[in-house]
């Protein structure tokens, strides 16, 4: 298992570097696949069956089909003019550094076990309708909003092109009748 | 089964992350923006996971649920964004979206 | 009771004039005559009625027993509000409240009737912010909790940021936010200044209070006593103005409506002057005794620059506005020179320079109304059209230049006195502006109302409603120039009162000590006079 | 009789409310009957005051009226009181008197101004004020008159005010005067602190009392009176305002620049005596004001061609000689001449001023001439009122009063020769230009019409003073005459007798004789170079020496360049480089520097999403830091 976790893991950071660096989207996209499948398979090794089908399930399924149909509707190819120069990528890598440096070191090579053992749907599912209830509800509520939100967002298409009208006291009803339509 | 090191999980949720950081802070593309923010809730959620797998608790994955189901809210949220961004300027370049500054 | 009235009348009167004003804005003005008038004729009847009382408040319990120590007011009022943080609904009265009460609600009617012809838009408005900003002064003036004095103070501030930024001139909303600004930064200083007194207050005694007489004598080290002075200072002295936070008023009173800058510059400001005399001294003695050279200083630079600013300005309401600053510097000069000579001085100034000042800049006003401009130099030669107006100028530029038999040369006259005990070279160099301010008020006559007309203006002179008001202003600075003693005797109680709780400090050592050997010099002299001085038998 | 003394001030100041308060409502008849009405009144109590308190004085010499407390605080308690002895008759009477002379005199002259009834109320005003300061029994209320009569000069002499150059020149006596004024107040605030009162004659009992002679205070003191005195009457070196002041009307450079006002410094010295004769050095320091202002004055009237300059600098040089009196200790000799003075510079001017009317406004003298026939009133009241200035011997009230200061200057215990010697000097310097306006103004060949002739209301003041200039100074002859000095007797009731070393009648009458002499050989001279060889003056002065030194004196000596560069023009300097306020950027400072951090905290508001994130980036490795390395 142990073997298993860290092959996975180096797929799963392979595979992301790869999405960040691939300029065809579509390549992006499959290689982003590719780590959460990676991720999935860590899942397993710690033991966590349950999540590891959800992340498959869910991620690599769900998500990942609204990605392909966001691609298929903007009839995206590649984005190479949207590349950025090799010199900008200096600063953010820089950055990171450090802050991997420091996640690194608060973290600690305290070589910790994990506890063995699965820990199966049946837990997972007591303490989420258990003492996670309030959250559950929550997290219903959220997805409801962020349903009526992308549809309310992504369902003008003959919306009028974005434009920043000026601020003129003396039409504020203009305003008001601009921001009722959208 | 034999133990993974809680330290080396957490590594990895924190290389994962730093990656998705990077992405977003190299890529234009607001599609690939998007993705790269799904890297780093999922890293999140990784790290739930381990933590959970520390004491054999469900904890970690219940917490792993809601990341996950805030990820696809954001994700439905972000990608209706990303239509209608497309429709008003013709592009996907994030650095396009710079109306609102000073 | 009758002081709830003080602060209720016009708080009343003020939602009643915006909410009447809709059909018929003139119902307005007359409600907000009503609720000046009635206060201030509450005032002045109990003002008569306890002239005897102040009398004798005085002189039964000797200079020792008065007012403040013992709590012989007038009149007080005590009531819990939030008793567990020691906060209490404390108004009282004494001979220097009923003064500043007189003041207020005369300075508010004025303003009103200022205001009769020149506010023509949102008029019920106006009255509320107006009447509003009256109570909120009387509020001021009475409480004696710090935390509801806090309360009042920045209270009234709002009504009057309206004032100017709704109804002021051409700049007037720069004017607006910078005498905001000003107030609230140097207001929050006083508050923290408050809230560190609570603390210390109640940590040694144990009593978390905000009554101002409880707080009296808080013991505590010399720095912290400093640095709390401080935070009152800056407060009264943004108010006030003193010399280098003044800035804010040339801009505010230049822009203010007419009524705004009566009421600034005869109350509002003033309110820097009643604090110090009120609260930071009496709480701080030994920390006002070391300020008082660099104060002094400061007062002298004021009183000279704001003489030589006033010179050199072109708009004449500006120039109104710079003489507050010279005529304040005065009050400065005599809050700490601390005797009683000085203090009575004060207090004098301050009654005289609201009605002189708040004068000028009605007339400045009405001069404005009539040909549009304040600028000096599109001036010159209006006597001729409107005499009268001329006339009228002309005395309160005398008033405003110190002249003696009228109110304002008395002030000076005794804090010069006051403060030559103290500080005799600030004595001299106060003496000094009484130079400066003559070259101010001449030159301003001359580039307004003397020389050849030259621009055409045609206007006609002051109407009945004009000319009542000023005849009123100057009968009133007349009798304090030539009878002041009515409002000296009523401020009496309370200078000295202030004067006793600061005694055995060295504040108060020299000044009192000589102040008590003056009378009993004088006495003895006077006897001494009498018995050898023939000439006397013709006395009638 | 002497219960109405009140009544002496509150005449005309009654006058002066009831003017100001129908002011347009009143016909020039009305105007002029209260105006001059008034006054007149008061003439008539001050002299029934003055009859009574001669016939029967009142015990001490003194009368004392209180009329209520001013104000009592702190150990000060001045009254409203008024304070009458020998002095203040004297000062009362030539206030009052004159005064409703020259009152009766500006209803003629000033007919045809428009503001005839502002004038007159600012004339009451100021004889109500000129009367409470010589009356004041404390020092608070005879600074009040003190004031009253310098607002008064000013109210008077920007009369005219349509012209801004009297409007200037108003604004500059008030600012002058109020420089002196600020010594005086002053002094009054080292006089209460020490001795714990105002009361004038208490004052001077506690001065006398407790201070030694020469001692720090007194010599403060007196140091600190004297500045407001030399403000008040001119001399040196506040006396620049006098020769502007004429550009007021003549009948108010003759009252207020000549007979009364300007003489308030003498009266103040002369009062606050005990004072001075504590300070000997302030006291010298009087008499050498007293005769450099006088020569001064002098030597500047000589070359002076306004005729209302030349009677300034006249009027500048007689008040010294007062000071110089009292310098000396001639206390009352300073009052005499004051009296004297008042009598024929009021004439000289009154006279000057129908001249001026006569030829419609023309002030400059060489203008004039030969006006000998067309006026005759005015000029043989010129003619008296010039010789009495000169000191002409014995026909004249000038005579007996300088006669009688130039004989104390050397006489006196503190005479000295030099003051002596100046005073002489003086003397004949004044022969030579009183008598040099005679001849150009009234001799020689007519040069302007005479369009106006003085009516009746113009004329009696005229026939008056020359009568009180001609046998005004028999009150006091001197020693070699016979000793008849009935003024001296009364006046010493309130003043100090003057102590002589010589005083026998050789010496009185040898002084009288140099002092005859002096005047007649100063009219002799001035005969004989503008009368017999006027063309060779003119050539001496074409010159380049005397000319320049002329054009010197025509401006007083440059005093006013001097003041001007030193004091007006730096404050004025000072005012335009700080309008806008010095303090102003030190606040929009603050300002500013508020703007620039919101322009710099805007600017990284790029809307590139990426650098947001970044920032936050930045933020978090921060915060993790904080965290682990804690």
């Amino acid at each position: 298992m142990t073997t298993l976790f860290y092959i996975a893991a180096a797929v799963a950071v392979l595979a992301t570097v790869l999405v960040i660096t691939r300029s065809n989207l579509v390549h992006a996209l499959l290689y982003l696949v590719v780590s959460l499948f990676a991720v999935a398979v860590v899942f397993y090794t710690l033991g966590a069956p349950f999540v590891a089908a959800l992340e498959v399930i869910v991620y690599a399924g769900a998500i990942m089909m609204l990605f392909v149909f966001a691609v298929m509707l903007l009839n995206v190819r590649a984005d190479s003019p949207l590349r950025v120069p090799p010199s900008a990528w200096i600063g953010p890598l820089v950055l990171v550094a450090v802050l991997l440096a420091e996640l690194i070191y608060g973290i600690g090579l305290s070589n910790h076990a994990l506890h063995s053992g699965e820990v199966g749907p049946q837990q997972v599912s007591e303490a989420l309708f258990g003492p996670y209830v309030l959250g559950v509800e929550l997290a219903s509520m959220l997805l409801l909003a962020a349903l009526i939100g992308a549809r309310h967002i992504a369902a003008q298409p003959e919306a009028p092109p974005f434009e920043d009208p000026q601020f003129s006291g003396e039409e504020p009803d203009a305003r008001v009748h601009e921001g009722g339509e959208a | 089964m034999a133990a993974v090191s809680l330290d080396h999980g957490l590594i990895l949720a924190a290389i994962l992350f730093v990656i998705g950081f990077v992405g977003l802070l190299t890529r234009r593309n607001l599609i690939v923006v998007l993705a790269c923010i799904e890297i780093m809730l999922n890293a999140a959620g990784l790290a739930f996971v381990v933590a959970g797998a520390r004491w054999g608790r469900a904890d970690g994955q219940v917490m792993f649920l809601f990341v996950l189901a805030m990820a696809a809210a954001e994700v439905a949220v972000g990608l209706a964004l990303a239509i209608r961004f497309r429709h008003s300027l013709g592009r996907l370049d994030v650095d396009d979206a710079d109306e609102m500054k000073g | 009771m009758i002081l709830l009235w003080y602060i209720l009348i016009p708080a009343a009167a003020a939602p009643l004039a915006w909410l009447l004003s809709r059909s018929q804005p003139q119902v307005a003005r007359w409600v907000a005559v009503g609720g000046t008038a009635l206060p201030l004729a509450l005032v002045t009847w109990q003002w008569v009625s306890e002239a005897g009382a102040l009398r004798a408040a005085f002189t039964a319990h000797g200079p020792g027993a008065a007012g403040l120590v013992q709590g012989t007011w007038l009149a007080h009022v005590h009531a819990a509000w939030i008793s567990p943080l020691g906060i209490s609904f404390f108004l009282a009265e004494d001979g220097l409240t009923l003064i500043m009460l007189v003041l207020t609600f005369a300075m508010g009617l004025l303003a009103v009737i200022a205001s009769w012809r020149g506010i023509t838009e949102r008029v019920g408005f106006f009255h509320f912010m107006i009447l509003w900003t009256t109570a909120a002064l009387a509020g001021v003036f009475l409480s004696l909790d710090l935390f509801l004095f806090y309360f009042f103070f920045e209270m009234m501030l709002i009504p009057m940021y309206f004032v100017i930024a709704l109804w002021g001139h051409e700049r007037r909303v720069y004017a607006a936010v910078k005498f905001f600004i000003f107030t609230q930064a140097s207001g929050l200083l006083m508050l923290i200044a408050i809230l560190a007194l609570y603390f210390i207050h109640g940590r040694a005694t144990g009593t978390y209070t905000f009554d101002f007489t409880q707080l009296l004598g808080t013991r505590m080290p010399s720095a912290t006593a400093f640095l709390l002075m401080l935070g009152f200072f800056a407060a009264f002295a943004v108010k006030l103005p003193v010399f280098p936070l003044h800035t804010w008023l040339p801009d505010a009173h230049t822009e203010a409506p007419t009524a705004g800058s009566v009421i600034l510059a005869g109350v509002l400001i003033k309110i820097g002057a009643y604090g110090m005399i009120r609260f930071m001294v009496p709480l701080f003695p030994q920390a006002t005794f070391d300020f008082r050279t660099v104060a002094m200083i400061l007062a002298v630079i004021g009183i000279i620059y704001g003489a030589v600013m006033a010179y050199a300005q072109r708009d004449l309401k500006r120039l109104v506005a710079y003489t507050s600053v010279s005529h304040m510097g005065f009050v400065l000069l005599g809050i700490f020179a601390w005797n009683t000579l000085a203090l009575q001085g004060v207090v004098l100034q301050i009654v005289c320079h609201a009605l002189s000042t708040g004068a000028l800049f009605i007339l400045v006003g009405t001069l404005q109304d009539r040909i549009h401009t304040r600028d000096m130099t599109k001036m010159g030669g209006l006597w001729a059209i409107a005499p009268r107006m001329g006339g009228t100028a002309m005395f309160f530029a005398l008033a405003s230049l110190g002249l003696p038999g009228l109110g304002n040369f008395v002030a000076e006259f005794l804090i010069l006195l006051g403060t030559w005990q103290v500080s005799k070279w600030a004595a001299v160099l106060g003496a000094l502006g009484l130079v400066f301010a003559t070259v101010y008020a001449l030159w301003m006559m001359q580039r307004a109302f003397q020389g050849e007309e030259t621009h055409a203006l045609r206007f006609h002179d002051l109407v009945p409603r004009e000319t009542g008001m000023y005849a009123a202003l100057i009968a009133a600075l007349v009798v304090l120039g030539f009878y002041p003693q009515p409002l000296i005797a009523t401020a009496r109680q309370t200078v000295t009162a202030v004067q006793q709780i600061t005694a055995g400090t060295p504040l108060s050592s020299q000044a009192n000590v000589a102040a008590q050997l003056i009378v009993a010099a004088g006495e003895t002299q006077a006897e001494a006079i009498v018995a050898d001085r023939a000439p006397t038998d013709g006395e009638r | 009789m002497l219960q109405l003394l009140w009544t002496v001030p509150a005449l005309p100041a009654a006058g002066f409310v009831v003017l100001a308060l129908l002011n347009r409502r009143l016909s020039r008849r009305a105007a002029a009957l209260i105006g001059a009405g008034f006054v007149g009144l008061s003439a008539v109590v001050a002299m029934l005051i003055a009859v009574s308190f001669i016939a029967s004085p009142p015990p001490g010499h003194a009368y004392h009226q209180v009329l209520w407390t001013w104000f009592d605080t702190g150990g000060l308690r001045p009254q409203i009181a008024f304070y009458l002895d020998a002095m203040s008759v004297i000062f009362i009477l030539v206030i009052t008197v004159v005064g409703f002379l020259i009152h009766l005199y500006s209803t003629e002259f000033m007919e045809r101004d428009e503001g005839f009834t502002r004038f007159f109320m600012y004339m009451n005003l100021f004889v109500a004020s000129m009367l409470v300061l010589v009356l004041a029994d404390n020092l608070l209320l005879l600074y009040l008159g003190w004031e009253g009569v310098g607002l008064c000069s000013y109210l008077l002499i920007a009369f005219w005010q349509k012209d801004v150059k009297n409007v200037y020149a108003g604004r500059k006596a008030f600012i002058i005067t109020r420089v002196g004024d600020t010594a005086l107040i002053v002094g009054l605030f080292l006089l209460f602190t020490q001795l714990h009162t105002l009361e004038i004659q208490p004052l001077m009992a506690g001065a006398a009392k407790n201070w030694a002679t020469g001692s720090g205070v007194a010599v403060a003191a007196a140091a600190l009176l004297l500045g407001g005195a030399v403000g008040k009457s001119a001399q040196l070196p506040l006396q620049t305002w006098l020769p502007d002041a004429m550009a007021g009307p003549t009948p108010v450079s003759a009252l207020i620049h000549a007979a009364t006002m300007v003489t308030a410094g003498v009266y103040l010295i002369a009062r606050t005596n005990v004072l001075f004769t504590l300070a000997p050095d302030v006291r010298l320091a009087v008499a050498i004001i007293g005769t450099v202002t006088l020569l001064y004055a002098c030597f500047s009237a000589l070359a002076q061609h306004d005729i209302k300059r030349v009677l300034a600098y006249s009027t500048m040089s007689q008040i010294g000689y007062m000071f110089l009196a009292l310098g000396v200790a001639g206390w009352s000799a300073a009052i005499f001449h004051f009296m004297t003075h008042a009598f024929f510079k009021a004439l000289l001017f009154l006279a000057a001023g129908v001249v001026i009317e006569a030829l419609g406004g023309e002030h400059d003298i060489f203008k004039m001439g030969g006006l000998r026939r067309k006026l005759p009133v005015a000029f043989w009241a010129f003619i008296i009122g010039a010789a009495s200035l000169s000191a002409l011997p014995l026909i004249t009230d000038g005579f007996y009063s300088k006669d009688l200061i130039i004989e104390t200057s050397l006489g006196a215990v503190d005479g000295n020769a030099w003051l002596w010697l100046g005073a002489l000097a003086g003397s004949l310097l004044t022969s030579i230009y009183a008598f040099r306006l005679v001849f150009v103004v009234f001799f020689g060949d007519q040069q302007t019409p005479v369009t106006l002739r003085p009516r009746w209301r113009m004329q009696l003041p005229l026939v008056v003073l020359s009568v009180l200039s001609v046998v005004g100074g028999l009150v006091w002859l001197p020693g070699w005459m016979g000793g008849f000095h009935p003024l001296e007797t009364f006046l010493d009731t309130a003043l100090p007798v003057t102590q002589t070393v010589a005083s026998s009648f050789a010496y009185t009458g040898v002084s009288a004789l140099l002092t005859s002499l002096v005047a007649v050989v100063g009219v002799a001279l001035a005969t004989v170079w503008l009368v017999e060889s006027r063309a060779a003056l003119k050539d001496f002065a074409a010159r380049p020496t005397p000319h320049a030194l002329q054009e010197f004196w025509l401006h007083g000596w440059g005093f006013d360049w001097l003041y001007e560069h030193v004091f007006v023009i730096p404050v004025k300097w000072f005012a335009r480089v700080s309008r806008n306020d010095l303090v102003e950027p030190a606040v929009s400072g603050i300002a500013w520097l508020n703007v620039q951090a919101w322009r710099a905290l805007s600017a990284s508001q790029n809307g590139l999403l990426r650098v947001y994130i970044g920032v936050a980036g930045v933020g978090l490795a921060i915060i993790v830091a904080f965290v682990v390395l804690r």
